[in-house]
């Protein structure tokens, strides 16, 4: 039931970016990608997880926002031959055109509300006339076409339909959510910590079961750095990350 | 509109309503009395009489219509007898092949086949007298069935419905091995 | 009738039809050609503009129809019926918004541009008759081609697809200067 109210302040996951641009008043050009992604990643937790389907078109802009924010974080490449591109650039292309066609459909209901205010009328043709009307030359708009032609434009559309059935895909069976919260892979990672107190962020990764830990654990460490518990270093790029507790054992 | 046009409003009523409209109810729009209407309706009748105007309004016991002048007939005929231009578009003749091979079919059954909605398509349809209503399907909300007609059989040279190859399950599940086999060798690569 | 009165004529078809008619269609009509045609119709629209009628004549991507004039409106929704209204949510706009500028267009490039799948807003749309499919695109799995209808230029008092209106490159343009000032202005500080 939340999740419908929620939706109808937010079409979709553009819509629900502009509005917190909007609400940090900032401009589409400067986004601050570490709030917003925060913030987005807020309102995803917040709504609750029934309707897959519009989940994933939101989840699919969380991974891009993470996915700029963690590029930004990257120190830039000191060769100066090349500018580099801002992450955020295409982002804010599509936010640009988003924004344009948003404001169109306000115009467009403005121009809807002035037309709507007219009547016409049904045709009244007289007796006289309507027995004029010439019937369909079937014979002319059937021209050339036949059964066989016919035929083949069904079969197009039935094998697109079968088309439409992924054949690796239907044979998947039922997906189960897998539980990796946060704050469970953040407590894991503080105990890791009391036993370990310096350790490699590959070696932690190893551990990992899955994918979906895996993320979840450069979150939690994230997380930790964020709040003090851990510091992290690394000596060069795609070095392995060094780190350290700062817990009291 | 500072002050009223009534004859204005008398005009926009009887061309919106298209057939007569009853006194009473002119005036009720009107928020005046019959015969104070009634004279505002005989003005515009008489405006109406210019040769420069091409309908007229005519009362029909204590009713009025607007209508075309006769002597406009001959161009509405013109306008009329003007061969319509009709085509058989891509949607409509994908819509045809859908109720041709599937009939009797109902519309949510073609659009679940097509993915759009064929509301426009299948009316067209009927208007050219190649598709019509069949009864309706014994289901919840009981939609209309539709198939195809004899002008259909006609038009593109079937004797009867028995000769429209169908494509049958057999078809289909050759379509689908062959997506399979498709999608197999771009694995292999 | 001892001189053609054309404009009673062109009244008198477009009364009569009640639809839209294309210009083509009148000039046969009147026999004349498509220009003289089209400045006798513009004389009656001009004609029209007047307080004391109450219709109007719009011009749709090259056809002409009559109707009222919205200053009738709250008179003859005592008499008439409503036409009827389909309330368009902001999806439906934003989806209508986007094809009506970008046609023809495919699902797959609306959804791009919205961020979220569109295949309920353009059924609905298309349901609704303000789009309509105007093919397929050559292209690999050969996706629906979707553009607007005569009846969204009718529902959105628009003549013509080129009179829509424009965010054109201009204030596209000084949109993006201003950021830029006050990208600069940030950075000064």
């Amino acid at each position: 039931m939340e999740l419908t109210v929620k939706l109808q302040v937010f079409e979709g996951p553009l819509d629900l970016l502009l509005h917190l641009l909007e609400k940090n008043k900032v401009n589409i050009y400067d986004i601050p990608i570490v709030e917003i992604t925060n913030q987005y990643m807020e309102y995803i937790a917040e709504m609750k997880r029934n309707d897959l389907n519009v989940m994933s078109e939101f989840l699919v802009m969380a991974a891009t926002l993470i996915d700029i924010k963690s590029r930004m974080l990257l120190p830039k490449k000191e060769s100066e031959e090349e500018e580099e591109e801002d992450p955020r650039a295409e982002l804010v292309q599509q936010l640009l055109e988003y924004k344009m066609y948003k404001c169109m459909a306000y115009e467009l209901r403005d121009r809807q509300m002035d037309a709507e205010q007219v009547f016409f009328k049904e045709p009244t043709i007289p007796p006289e006339v309507a027995e004029y009307e010439e019937p369909v030359d079937l014979a002319e708009l059937v021209g050339d076409m036949n059964l066989a032609k016919l035929d083949q434009i069904f079969k197009s559309i039935m094998k697109k339909q079968v088309d439409k059935i992924d054949p690796v895909r239907s044979k998947f069976g039922k997906i189960e959510k897998e539980e990796v919260s946060l704050s469970d892979k953040m407590l894991y990672v503080e105990d890791f910590c009391k036993t370990h107190r310096n350790f490699s962020f590959r070696n932690l990764l190893e551990a990992q079961a899955s994918k979906v830990e895996v993320i979840v654990t450069f979150l939690a460490i994230l997380e930790l750095m964020k709040v003090g518990k851990i510091f992290i270093s690394q000596e060069h790029t795609f070095d392995d990350i060094k780190i350290e507790s700062k817990m009291a054992a | 509109m500072e002050e009223k046009n009534y004859e204005a409003i008398v005009e926009a009523i009887l061309f919106t309503m298209g057939e007569s409209v009853e006194l009473e109810k002119i005036a009720a729009a009107l928020e005046l009395d019959k015969k104070e209407t009634k004279k505002i309706i005989e003005n515009l009748m008489k405006e109406y009489e210019k040769p420069s105007i091409g309908m007229k309004i005519i009362e029909l016991d204590g009713a009025y219509q607007m209508c075309t002048k006769s002597e406009m007939y001959e161009y509405l005929i013109r306008i009329a007898k003007q061969p319509k231009k009709h085509v058989l578009t891509d949607v409509l003749l994908e819509t045809l092949s859908i109720i041709a091979y599937k009939q009797p079919i109902t519309k949510v059954e073609i659009e679940k086949i097509r993915g759009v909605s064929c509301d426009h398509a299948v009316n067209k349809l009927v208007e050219y007298n190649l598709v019509k209503e069949l009864g309706r399907l014994d289901a919840p909300g009981r939609p209309l069935l539709f198939g195809t007609t004899e002008e259909f059989l006609r038009s593109f040279g079937v004797q009867s419905l028995d000769e429209l190859p169908m494509l049958d399950q057999v078809q289909i599940e050759e379509f689908k091995q062959e997506a399979e086999e498709e999608m197999k060798v771009k694995l292999d690569i």
